[in-house]
């Protein structure tokens, strides 16, 4: 083909190690103007370093690259920048201390008007990040401190960020969205793909996802990874989500499927709220779980159900209400209570809360229920390690090193070593998870989730904030809708009824 | 220098390496610092630093500061000289037990005000200042009575070392074996490395606090007998009183991370030699007095550029 | 150099070594110390090494120790930084099989008859008769009427405050019309002196009529603050070391005469009368023990200096005065050279108040 | 990740009060505090901590510590009084005594920054170096001289004398911290210096110059020491390398007390002055109020305490990280 206008990207024989992991493979990728790409595979599979080469943040260690028919052999993120390639960050990357606006500006340069003799110019600092706000349909104060931002909005200004490459005349740019559905919600994600549509019409678009119908929906290809190599490319059209499932595994997972429990008939339940409130935050919550059911929390974010989750489990003080555990009413209640109790939580921001980084997997386990593993005050570090083994084994945690730093771990793995830690309970009356799937590819999800029901027939009581509407449907008993912090509807799923997820979306907001 | 970077257990050897390759520099210029009488007078010199420094190291890992233990130490050193005399044993298990107290205050007011403990424990500091003066009413308090009860552990030795460094030797051991083998070592580390998970994951960590203030407060008590045992006599701005420093320094060229969450005590024993000993070996190398500052000054960056821990991807502050 | 010292039978000046400790080496009065310590190691052909403490009890008790490692046997002079440095110094001394004098500090009941040879004295000008010396020349300028301030130095220093109870005693004995207002310890810091000076200024005003610092570096600090107020030339000063800069601004008659008093001795002559005590005890020239209590914890005389008397004073800061006064030292002995004989023994007696 | 870690005060309200209330019980105990004279006395005396806390406060909010400022002082004010009318020797340069004496101030940050940012040495113990290296170059050029007087009247009397009715030196301080506001509100700088205190990884990652950024906040903060060193050798007269004796304990704590947390990020120019006030005022204050010396420290120690508890005390949460 002799086309004039030469690809956005052309990768050939692009490959990157760390130390004996071969994180990029030998891989060539082809981008048309204009064209969105879906990039998908297991957990580790190479997507983000892949990507982090394009962005000049990791360097190849073979291979070329040319960005609009120039060779590109970028050698700091603003190269890449300059290049056209803007980039959102699987992990977040924006000053929690600085505003939306300057957040977008600092990415930005050499914008000229953003300042003036090395002045700051923040009347054009500030109309300029409006301007890109509401370009992507964002409304969002620039003024606004980042830290003071909910996630999704964080993710809507790193979205921004990324859409202000201005590559030169011809040229056109590259938008990598690595994982940023993965902390949205349902009516989030539309905005989202519509944004993305409108991108299609002045840029190229890589999309990272490993929600496949996702990736089927908006993208025009998609290439699936495995060990660092390309495994798939292909067009969308016709492509079903077990075709991708086979691409990016040995072998398809096996859907499990729970049998719903009744509601109970006189138990007691494991947990129960009653007119629970934290002022500014939710209002009157009234609910019960009892063991062996889910509950799950559905809402928009903001919607109360974080903050619900973490006074249930002593985070917080509630200002009004009473909590029962197992029963019976409880007072000053603490963290430190709640997990005497039988309480477990999964907390949504996993590297920051869950768990401790600098920790090898043994003592991430050892951290709360540990009383197996001690003798008098002093650990019992075989003990520890056996039962780490043990949960890693049960888990399959990858790579199998009890003793490796948490951190060092894909995220799939670290969430699989946090439950581990709550399951390790000798008496759990209830677990309760705000977005457990968070970022887990399908593979580990259902292993996550094949847990969480291992639970449920044990008698736990589980409390579960899900990433997606699907995914509450999948795993409940009991649906809860929260809208600004009020309960709008309940659910009871184990009758039977079939519930639409539109009537839900529509009950949210 | 990138090559002993890139060598991965470097920060682990470093300390102890550092101080050995500058005792051995000192003793080719002056081989006497390699004989009995150079390692006692280092290891001497080290032992209230030494002392200062752990309970400073444990304080650090969990993610906060002790801008209070030398002046601890100070007063500690005091309330030993005005009570040993009448008091005997009774009265150092009497200062350290009430040190301990104090140190445990500290930690008990951080973790309920949730104040930044660099603010907090300077206000300690001034506390504890005004205390040492007034009880000492601004006087030398010399031991007469039961000198020896508390001086043996000075003029004592054990292999050529005063026992005053064999009780920080021990206490670092110990402060070791409580962060590697039990239950509170481990969650003061967590607390250190990620305090929001440990709090998620149940950890006590007010107790915590409080504990690792007290062992601070504890260890600086120990200094103050050091103090006295190599003094014979304790004041308010005399030996002892300019520990702060040095005890922050120690730790941080025995490895321990200023941002918390890292701490090796065997390795601060190193620091704490090193400290000691750059003083030392710059008076021992010949240098004029009026030089002495800024050699001082560029042998401290020497040093701790040497024994830095480097972690990739550590965020150095 | 001097003509060959004649050292005693069987002293070898090879096996020895002087060491002066200096608490730091920025203050005139050490300077002064170092000045006259190398003086009287040319003067005797021993080689010197100076300590410096950087104002720390731990760096002085550890690079005395440092020297003591070197082997050769030490005769030495501490200025100590806190009196509770001098028992383990004197201690390593001993071991070292060296001798050492110690000059103003040294806890009270720490007694070189005690302590035995090395330990061979303790040496200073009475504080009592310094602080007395200020008063009276203060308040005779005030015409015995007024307020006054008193910057004492470091709270826990036997010097400051054996000073600061000269000066009370003799406000109290001799003056019943001086007001004593505040006392503000000002740490021996030139910088605290102004600042403190500065808030009494604001507290008081112009009641202030009288200003009395513990050492010269403190009443530097004060008289620019109360020049900064304008008020220099209302306020009479007095206080103790005839710093160059106190003398200069008592020759130029800064803020109309402002100074009234101050006293003289000079580091140098410590230091030089230190050294050359032990190293007489290091020589077998004198044996400590058969010296009179009054050689082992001895004052040596200060005088007290006015804008009248200050010109006689001149003399002792000649360039080449150390090794004058080092000349003078060894014809007459440590307790007998002008300006600075021995006039009692300590420990000080404070005034009954 | 924000809403958990510690939400440091909201603006410096909490400050602005503690002082209030200070100022009402100071002026109730003396009402000679609250005279003119006496703020005159107070700007006087803060205007030298207030040069060293701009830099300081950059360097903080980068995560840094900057322990050098006695040593910096103390080096730049021997060398600017002995190149400046004085009674040593003849040798006046005028103006470059100034450039000279600040350069000095620069050559000592530069050092820090490079040694921190390019050896990855933590900035406290580097500090902590170039504190005596400054020190030593303070007390090298000191030497065995006498101490070294300011011979020109004009020199010496500037800092105290008003213009506009308040202190020379304080119009020097309110220049440098108008320049510190501005280039901490209006420059790449000190964007910049936010951005790396809050997450390193994520500037570095962004392809920020963090070395650069880092090199330059040491280097500002050596100049403002060495300019301040100059300013307190002005105040007293006379030269001395222990000029800057004291500094370190007013600037970092007041720093701190105003929120600007030392692990970066957060706080800012103007509320370190409020924090170098809080402690001025409160030294100040003690002294007017006659509290006996014996127990300044102790008193000004419980003050702290009581200010900063009150301060943080709204402010408590459940997961509140406190450091
Ligand atoms: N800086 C690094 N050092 C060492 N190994 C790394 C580094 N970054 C990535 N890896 C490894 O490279 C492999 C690919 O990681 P990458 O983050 O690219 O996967 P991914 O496909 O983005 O996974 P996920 O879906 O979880 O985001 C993994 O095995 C990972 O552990
Ligand atoms: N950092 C913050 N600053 C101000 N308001 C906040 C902040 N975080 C949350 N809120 C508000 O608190 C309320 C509850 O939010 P929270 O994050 O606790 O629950 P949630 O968003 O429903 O949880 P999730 O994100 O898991 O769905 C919302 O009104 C939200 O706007
Ligand atoms: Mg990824
Ligand atoms: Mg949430």
């Amino acid at each position: 083909m002799t086309s004039a206008i030469p690809p956005v990207l052309k990768l050939t024989n692009v490959s990157r190690s760390f130390g004996k992991v071969k994180a990029v493979n030998n891989v060539s990728l082809t981008i048309a103007r204009g064209e969105v790409i879906g990039l998908t595979g297991e957990n580790g599979a190479g997507k983000s370093t892949l990507l982090k080469i394009l962005a000049g943040i990791e360097r190849p260690d073979e291979g070329t690259m040319e960005i609009n028919g120039k060779p590109a052999n970028f050698r700091s993120p603003n190269d890449a920048f300059r290049a056209g390639v803007g980039v959102v960050h699987q992990e977040q990357s924006l000053f929690t201390n600085l505003s939306v606006a300057e957040n977008i500006a600092l990415q930005n340069q050499d914008r000229s008007g953003l300042s003036r003799f090395g002045i700051r110019n923040w009347g054009e600092i500030n109309r300029n990040a409006s301007a890109v706000l509401d370009k992507i349909g964002v409304k969002l104060s620039p003024r606004a401190r980042v830290g003071d931002l909910s996630f999704v909005d964080r993710q809507m200004v790193e979205i921004a960020r990324a859409v202000c490459v201005e590559p030169g005349k011809d040229a056109t740019p590259l938008i990598i969205l690595d994982e940023p559905t993965a902390v949205l919600e349902q009516a989030e994600v539309e905005v989202l793909e519509r944004e993305i549509r409108k991108l299609r019409r002045f840029a190229s678009v890589i999309f990272v996802s490993h929600r496949l119908d996702e990736v089927l929906r908006i993208c025009d290809r998609v290439v699936v990874m495995r060990h660092g190599s390309l495994t798939s490319d292909r067009s969308t059209e016709g492509v079903t989500k077990q075709d991708l499932f086979k691409a990016m595994v040995d072998d398809a997972p096996v859907a499990v499927t729970r049998a719903r429990a009744a509601t109970p008939a006189q138990s007691t339940p494991a947990i129960e709220a009653r007119g629970l409130t934290v002022n500014g935050k939710f209002r009157d919550i009234s609910f019960a779980v009892h063991p062996g059911r889910i509950t799950a929390l559905v809402g928009t974010n903001g919607s109360g159900r974080g903050a619900l989750m973490r006074t249930l489990f002593g985070a917080g003080k509630p200002d009004a209400g009473t909590l029962l555990v197992n029963g019976q009413e409880v007072s000053n209640w603490s963290i430190r209570k709640a997990v005497a109790a039988g309480l477990a939580y999964v907390p949504a921001e996993r590297k920051v809360e869950g768990m401790i980084g600098g920790y090898s997997g043994t003592r991430n386990i050892a951290m709360v229920h540990r009383q197996t593993a001690m003798v008098g005050p002093l650990l019992h570090p075989g003990r520890m390690a056996r039962t780490a083994q043990t949960w890693f084994d049960r888990l399959d945690v990858n790579p199998n090193d009890i003793t490796q730093p948490l951190d060092q771990f894909s995220g799939g793995n670290q969430q699989k070593v946090v439950l581990a830690k709550w399951l390790n309970s000798p008496d759990l009356r209830v677990l309760m998870l705000d977005h457990p799937l968070r970022g887990l590819d399908v593979g580990v999800s259902q292993a996550v989730n094949a847990q969480i029901r291992e639970a449920c027939k044990n008698g736990t009581a589980v409390v579960l904030i899900p990433d997606t509407i699907e995914e509450a449907l999948d795993m409940a008993d009991e649906i809860l809708v929260l809208r600004d912090g009020q309960i709008s509807a309940r659910h009871d799923l184990s009758s039977g009824s079939d519930l639409a997820i539109k009537e839900i979306v529509a009950e949210m907001i | 220098m990138k090559a002993f970077r890139q060598f991965a257990a470097w920060h682990t050897i470093a300390p102890p390496l550092v101080f050995f390759a500058m005792l051995l520099v000192v003793g080719i210029f002056n081989p006497n610092y390699l004989g009995p009488f150079g390692i006692s007078i280092v290891a001497a010199t080290a032992a209230p630093i030494l002392l200062v420094a752990v309970g400073q190291a444990m304080v650090l890992n969990i993610g906060s500061i002790d801008l209070s233990n030398a002046a601890i130490s100070m007063l500690g050193a005091i309330l030993l000289a005005l009570w040993v005399p009448q008091l005997g044993v009774a009265g150092i298990l009497g200062v350290l037990v009430l040190m301990t107290l104090v140190g445990a205050l500290n930690g008990f007011v951080l973790a309920h005000t949730q104040v930044p403990s660099f603010a907090l424990t300077l206000g300690t500091l001034g506390i504890l200042q005004t205390a040492a003066l007034v009880i000492s009413d601004s006087q030398t308090i010399y031991l007469t009575q039961n000198r020896e009860l508390v001086t043996a552990f000075y003029n004592t030795s054990l292999a050529f070392v005063p026992l005053t460094f064999w009780i920080g030797v021990l206490v670092a051991v110990a402060y070791w074996v409580l962060l590697r083998f039990t239950v509170v070592g481990q969650n003061m580390t967590a607390v250190g490395k990620n305090e929001s998970g440990a709090i998620l994951s149940a950890v006590p960590h007010r107790r915590i606090k409080t504990i690792t203030f007290a062992v601070s407060g504890f260890t600086g008590a120990v200094a103050g007998l050091c103090i006295v045992a190599q003094g014979g006599s304790a004041s308010a701005s005399g030996l002892g009183s300019n520990l702060l420093l040095p005890g922050i320094a120690a730790a941080l060229v025995g490895g321990t991370s200023i941002s918390g969450g890292l701490t090796n005590p065997l390795n601060v024993i190193f620091g704490a030699l090193t400290v000691a000993f750059v003083p030392i070996a710059i008076q021992a190398l010949g240098f004029s007095a009026q030089a002495q500052s800024l050699v001082y000054g560029i042998f401290i960056i020497l040093v701790v550029a040497l024994t830095t821990t480097r972690t990739r991807g550590l965020v150095i502050k | 150099a001097l003509a060959e010292f004649a050292h005693p039978e069987g002293f070898n000046p090879d096996e020895w070594v002087m060491v002066a400790s200096v608490i730091n080496t920025t203050n005139p009065y050490m300077i002064s110390n170092i000045e006259g310590a190398e003086a009287v190691s040319k003067a005797l052909g021993i080689k010197l090494e100076i300590v410096n403490s950087n104002n720390s009890s731990q760096t002085s008790i550890s690079n005395i120790l440092a020297i003591l490692a070197s082997g050769k046997k030490p005769i030495m002079f501490v200025n100590t930084v806190a009196s509770s440095d001098a028992p383990p110094i004197v201690d390593a001394v001993g071991r070292a099989r060296g001798y050492v004098s110690i000059w103003w500090n040294k806890p009270d009941e720490f007694k070189p008859q005690n302590v035995g040879d090395h330990f061979v004295a303790f040496q200073k000008h009475p504080g009592v008769e310094s602080g007395r010396c200020g008063a009276q020349a203060l308040a005779d300028a005030l015409g015995g009427e007024g307020s006054v301030v008193m910057l004492p130095g470091v709270q826990d220093s036997t010097t400051s405050q054996t000073r600061v109870a000269g000066f009370r005693a003799e406000i109290a004995e001799n003056y019943p019309g001086i007001k004593i207002l505040e006392e503000r310890p000002s740490n021996w810091d030139p910088q605290l002196g102004a600042r403190n000076a500065q808030d009494l200024i604001v507290k008081y005003g112009d009641e202030i009529k009288g200003v009395w610092a513990a050492d010269d570096g403190m009443q530097i600090g004060a008289m620019q603050a109360f020049e900064n107020a304008g008020l220099l030339d209302k306020v009479k000063f007095s206080s103790d070391g005839l710093y160059p800069k106190t003398l200069e601004d008592i020759i130029s008659g800064r803020g109309g005469n402002a100074i009234v008093g101050e006293t003289f001795h000079r580091g140098y002559m410590a230091s030089a009368i230190g050294l050359y005590t032990t190293y007489l005890a290091a020589s077998g020239q004198i044996t400590p023990s058969e010296l009179p209590d009054e050689k082992r914890e001895s004052l040596f005389k200060l005088s007290c200096v006015t804008p009248q008397n200050y010109e006689q004073y001149l003399q002792y800061d000649e360039p080449g005065a150390a090794d004058a006064f080092v000349a003078r030292l060894v014809e007459a002995g440590p307790w007998d050279t002008q300006p600075v004989p021995l006039v009692g023994a300590g420990p000080e007696v404070l005034p009954n108040m | 990740m924000q809403s958990i870690l510690s939400r440091s005060i909201k603006g410096p309200i909490g400050l602005i009060v503690s002082i209030l209330v200070l100022i009402v019980i100071f002026s109730i105990l003396n009402p000679r505090f609250g005279s003119i004279e006496n703020l005159q006395n107070v700007l006087y005396q803060a205007s030298v901590p207030l040069i060293v806390v701009v830099g300081a406060t950059l360097v903080i909010q980068m995560g840094s510590i900057d322990l050098s400022v006695e040593g910096v002082m103390g080096a730049s004010g021997m060398a600017w009084i002995l190149l400046s009318p004085n009674t040593r020797h003849a040798l006046d340069l005028g103006p470059w005594a100034w450039v000279i004496a600040i350069g000095l101030g620069l050559g000592l940050g530069l050092l820090s920054g490079l040694v921190h940012a390019k050896l990855k040495v933590p900035s406290f113990v580097v500090t902590l170096g170039t504190w005596y290296v400054g020190l030593g170059i303070a007390i090298l050029l000191y030497g065995n001289g006498m101490l070294p007087s300011l011979t020109s009247e004009a020199l010496a009397r500037w800092p105290s004398r008003l213009s506009l009715g308040l202190p020379n030196s304080f119009w020097l301080a309110a220049v440098v911290i108008l320049g510190g506001i501005l280039a901490s509100n209006y420059t790449g700088f000190g964007r910049g210096v936010l951005a790396v205190g809050n997450n390193e990884t994520i500037a570095r990652g962004g392809g920020m110059a963090v070395d650069r950024i880092k090199i330059a906040a040491f280097t500002v903060a050596g100049c403002l020491s060495g300019l301040a060193g100059i300013l307190a050798t002005m105040q007293l007269g006379s030269g001395s390398p222990d000029i800057g004796f004291g500094q370190l304990f007013t600037v970092i704590p007041a720093a701190v007390i105003a929120g600007t947390a030392l692990g970066g990020g957060e706080g800012g120019v103007l509320r370190s002055i409020l924090g170098v006030f809080l402690l001025i005022i409160l030294n100040n204050g003690l002294v007017l109020a006659g509290v006996d010396p014996d127990f300044q420290s102790g008193v000004f120690g419980a003050i702290l305490i009581v200010a900063i508890v009150a301060v943080a005390w709204p402010t408590r949460g459940a997961l509140k990280v406190a450091k």
